[in-house]
């Protein structure tokens, strides 16, 4: 795993950020060519609900997943299929989640983004925009009271999310505490069809963390080694004791907001502009002028991904979905408190609740 | 001509727009996008200036609809879905629903919810929170089952003095047909027989309206008359028309989308009990989505909300005892 | 010694902190201040670090909370009135009510909510929420009415596994007092035979069970013997021990200080009439507090609120059903 | 009315400024003799409920209410008491609400500082902190869109509530919108008994004015000049278009929470400081070191005071409280949309429902 791009001297500096480009170029492909699968199965009417894909917002992405460490906290938003990634959820994972699978995370219950491993630190976004935030700062809390390690909390948002009174309420509750929080905002310029000049009337939204007395830096999201840079210093502040760091990302949704909307909303000049590069060009012409991968290389590693994504979504496709009489219906983790309603089949009123299914360990795993 | 619930529900705005001009609609995309569901399609052209993107900030949209509201307007804020205005939770029931009979000054806002369960949509794009708002003083809480009582009822919702809950069921949006949009209307709070009958009577609302005609369809069939009850608005709720339906039938089924704690049918059910006892010949009977969150797969989902098969089967069970 | 409501409320968190190392305490001012109340005077400094003052920020106070709960901590969230968790709303019956379902991982907080009508409090310092949060999978609601239940409810709702909505009657507080704490108690989820008859049964919870006591005081001098069943959790709601109760008695009353749309008492009436319609011989009846926010003035709050008096007429009138 | 302090030459500013504080001094005393009558009568049992002071905070709030004009929107707090009387309330529809008269304002239905007129731009409080600034915006953007003069509209808050979410989305909302929004906050160091350290944490709130982009201004809250300029220009600045406008007040509150609270836990050291300093004093002090006011003329305004506020609360505790049996009990404005509940009397049932008694038109008066 990359953690540090600065700091290290000379040619090595060279190497290790060679290292780190080349690690987040193979997850932001990994997630791109995994997002393409879903779009299709999508097209071909094969997942229930909406797909929501991150083209455009990997590098920021796979920085964020890069840059944490195992026994972290990452609450990643609907874009971050590449940051999922590197802090380790599998493709399977995260096939079973999209496609229902019985087998996956949410069992079926939960579907598409929402997935999640809370006790490794891996938190199963709730639809209502802002609210994970004050969730990571209770986590990392938590580990104050309990005197361990605390790691630090990464949360995603985009910037529509900042409108949220969630946000600003975890954001000072993280700053009073003084909470290892890096709280990752990707300014992709729209929320849903929304342009952010709808959104908020200052000039950057880095400007709100002298209000909170917070760390503030900006970066380019089109650039993977701006991304890796600035994520990965604002995780060495927040790990270093330095208190919450809020970061914020220029770019482009490249993408609908799902898979549902052709986003004919977008200003075309937006698209030209530098903000409209996608980063995973950037990032491949880049390892290309610099030498750092050859055609071949590119091309294999693309293979490799394909080949892992088909694989993983074939699989799951022969898993079974959840099965309603198998279901125990019991929202509660104390069964004997289910509350009884005449309607119900009294099979389901005695409720035996099953075990849920065990759940690998997660762990920032090395580059695929 | 054919019109969709979903269109009713657009055009009942637009003839809003056109005929007050203290409308304004306020949401997240409800303007040149036309809304997440379209239901705003094409009002910001029509009506420049007077159809808003809001900010993801529901409990400020509600708030300055309030504040609108006091200076003469009559706002229609569009959630983006029922399930996101629990966010705005504090100032619909605190603040609008308790503003008049604080203050002697109406609040007349509409706050449309697009609710319920469609496949795929989970936890929190799902919810039906009808009996949420029902539970606080102040609120008038509509729920159309209807593509004419969309339009009527979305059209009253907007000329009313006090704050309106509209709970739009997203299953209709696109399934829904009607010939032509309706002239006339039932008033407010009157509850409608959806379909005459003897045997039974079902009290329904919105999308389970239609799964409670399906059963009296097939029902029907095997010589069973059931008849309908469409609530249109649960708060207040039409006690004299469901009492007059169990006087006819003896007995009585409540269905609802919503959890089965509390809710509709618990309401309906006390008060035939407490009113209607004399009514009853055998014990009133309810059928709610069981008491987990609203589930993803389809699978699951199908077997969380009443369908016309459980129904169905309830029907039977009921008319046995 | 003789010891409070809000005493054993006090006592049980002092347990629950020294007993469990998981437990902390987090609202506004409950730290050095002791809260508003007083229900965590001398906490802080008898339990250094653990008890902790919260910024003004409901919806991060419950959020925080889950994040702790899910690393294995059992926080107590304390609301400085029940009236404001409505703007912490959406974490607590989204997020808390659904955790354990969606991911299988338990959400062990409880929430207290200082709740219920004194005099002079108004429409925001009043509210009775348990109806409210009863709507939702995924909590427990607990209504204790006695102060060995404060004690020992709030003890199990530390305890258990779910997030618990703690709902304490401020008008209790004071007014209530007891010889001692317990050292046994009912389980979670079982009502309590407040007071044994044979002639009536009234239904209640909370503030409500000791105006019940009252009537069936006054009415034992008449020689009618009402049997007061107190819920104690609402949710779960223990229909077995009502319906045995109304078995007993054929007629039942239910009776609640929150306001009449749905709610609790439509929940037991809903439950008696459907699994015990037989039993009843005389249509069952409910009082509620009324349909507006709660009053300011004392004069109208005594009349919006059931009292003994207004409890007394009903049971008059049901008698002669 | 005083409405500006600066921007007058020579010796006419000198006139003025004298003016404004005398003004400014005259609804101080008031508001705090009123207070001091409600404290009395709290002690003796006569109020229903709690008594709220704005002791230490007269001099901010007489500014906000003097700076505003008819037609404005005012939204105050519970410390507002001066700023209310300044903007036309007068004493006996405060002592109608706090002795819950039937006649008042609020009828008896909502009481102590829950009072207001909101057709008259006087908007009464929400408990809930924070839930009035989206209010005041909307009445602000409804006068827009009617195309009627839209005047300033003023919330004020303290600096617990700017930890709500809904301060953030309101302010954030007025800027985006950009009203002509004046957003007074009270740092009075202390939120019922928390320090304002576990509150925010940044240096002082007016730090968060850049990332909302609105302007910002501080100012010391007790002194009286300060005040009305500072005010005073937010309100002009928001009135010529320039968009929202965030002040930050510092005080200390000098007196509890609420009558019941003896505030033990204010640090000693922040009373003797600058801060803990009476603005009513200051104000006197100076209108007697600048021969602004002779003993004479002051002992006059305070016995003038005390009559008035006296004849104000005798007149109204002769006044009907409500009567239950003439309360409609319809919390809707359509009373044909009431529920009919079982169990309530029939006559309540069918409910014919009474106008509100007609209340008169607020505007701002001059000085007592
Ligand atoms: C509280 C709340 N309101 C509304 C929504 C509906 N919604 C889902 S995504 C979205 C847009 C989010 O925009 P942004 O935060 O910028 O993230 P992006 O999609 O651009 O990555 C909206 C409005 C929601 N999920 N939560
Ligand atoms: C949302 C909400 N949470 C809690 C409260 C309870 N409460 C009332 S006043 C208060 C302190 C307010 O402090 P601040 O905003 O600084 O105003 P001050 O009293 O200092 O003038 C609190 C916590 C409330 N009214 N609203
Ligand atoms: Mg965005
Ligand atoms: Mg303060």
């Amino acid at each position: 795993m990359v953690q540090s791009v600065a700091g290290v001297q000379g040619a090595s500096v060279v190497s290790s950020l060679r290292e780190g480009i080349v690690a987040a170029y193979r997850w932001m492909l990994l997630a791109r060519v995994l997002d393409e699968k879903f779009a299709s199965l999508y097209r071909a009417g094969k997942i229930h609900g909406g797909v929501y894909l991150g083209r455009g917002q990997e590098a920021l992405s796979a920085a964020v997943g890069m840059s944490l460490r195992p026994g972290d906290v990452f609450a990643p938003l609907i874009r971050d299929g590449a940051g999922r990634l590197a802090f380790g959820e599998t493709l399977v994972e995260a096939a079973r989640t999209y496609l229902g699978s019985a087998l996956g995370p949410m069992r079926g219950r939960d579907g598409n983004v929402h997935r999640g491993r809370p006790r490794d630190g891996y938190l199963p976004m709730l639809s209502h925009l802002g609210a994970m935030i004050s969730v990571v700062n209770g986590m990392l809390l938590a580990r104050r009271f309990k005197g361990v390690p605390q790691g630090v909390g990464a949360a995603c948002i985009g910037e529509g999310a900042t409108s949220t009174g969630a946000f600003h309420e975890a954001l000072n509750q993280a700053a009073v505490e003084r909470l290892p929080l890096v709280l990752v905002v990707a300014d992709n310029q729209y929320a849903y069809s929304t342009h952010s000049s709808r959104q908020f009337a200052c000039r950057s939204l880095v400007d709100r963390a002298v209000g909170y007395g917070v760390t503030g830096a900006t970066l380019d999201g089109t650039d993977v080694a701006e991304c890796l840079a600035v994520v990965g210093k604002a995780v060495r502040n927040a790990r270093a004791g330095g208190g919450p760091q809020l970061v914020v990302a220029r770019l482009l949704r490249l993408c609908g907001h799902g898979e549902h909307d052709d986003a004919g909303y977008i200003n075309p000049a937006l698209k030209q502009s530098e903000l409209g590069r996608d980063c995973l060009a950037v990032a491949e012409e880049r390892l290309r002028v610099d030498g750092w991968a050859t055609d071949a290389e590119l091309e294999a590693w693309h293979g490799e991904s394909v080949g892992r994504v088909e694989a993983a979504v074939n699989s799951v496709q022969r898993e079974p979905t959840p099965d309603p009489f198998q279901e125990t219906w019991c929202a509660l983790a104390t069964p004997r408190l289910k509350d009884g309603f005449p309607a119900e089949p009294s099979a389901a009123r005695a409720g035996t609740v099953a075990e849920n299914p065990p759940v690998a360990a997660v762990s920032a795993v090395p580059a695929p | 001509m054919s019109i969709t619930y979903l269109e009713a529900i657009r055009e009942a705005q637009a003839r809003a727009l056109r005929d007050d001009p203290r409308v304004f609609i306020y949401g997240q995309d409800v303007g040149s996008f036309g809304g997440a569901f379209k239901a705003t399609k094409n009002l910001a052209q029509e009506f420049p200036g007077r159809v808003i993107d809001a900010p993801i900030s529901e409990d400020a949209m509600v708030g300055s609809a309030i504040g609108a509201a006091i200076e003469g307007m009559r706002p229609i804020i569009e959630m983006q879905f029922a399930d996101f205005s629990t966010v705005g939770f504090n100032q619909i029931v605190n603040h609008a629903g308790a503003f008049h009979w604080r203050t002697g000054v109406p609040c007349p806002i509409t706050i449309r919810l697009p609710s319920g369960g469609t496949t795929g949509s989970g936890p929190f794009h799902s919810q039906c929170l009808e009996g949420l708002y029902a539970l606080y003083p102040g609120l008038v809480v509509m729920t159309p089952a209807t593509v004419e009582d969309a339009y009527s009822m979305l059209l009253e919702a907007v000329a009313i003095d006090d704050p309106v809950i509209f709970c739009e069921h997203k299953y209709l949006y696109y399934h829904l047909k009607a010939e032509a949009l309706p002239t006339e209307a039932l008033p407010v709070g009157k509850a409608r027989i959806a379909r005459a009958g003897r045997d039974v009577t079902i009290v329904a609302y919105s999308a389970m309206v239609h799964e409670a005609i399906a059963v009296a369809e097939e029902l029907a069939g095997e010589g069973t008359e059931v008849e309908v009850v469409d609530l249109r608005t649960v708060k207040p709720l039409d006690t004299d028309t469901v009492i007059a339906s169990v006087a006819r039938t003896g007995r009585l089924l409540c269905v609802s989308e919503a959890w089965p704690w509390g809710g509709v049918t618990a309401e309906v059910i006390a008060r035939v009990a407490t009113e209607g006892f004399g009514l009853l010949d055998a014990p009133p009977q309810r059928l709610n989505a069981k008491d987990t969150p609203v589930p993803f797969h389809p699978n699951l989902w199908t077997s969380h909300r009443p369908t016309a098969r459980s129904i169905c089967e309830a029907v039977r069970r009921l008319l046995q005892l």
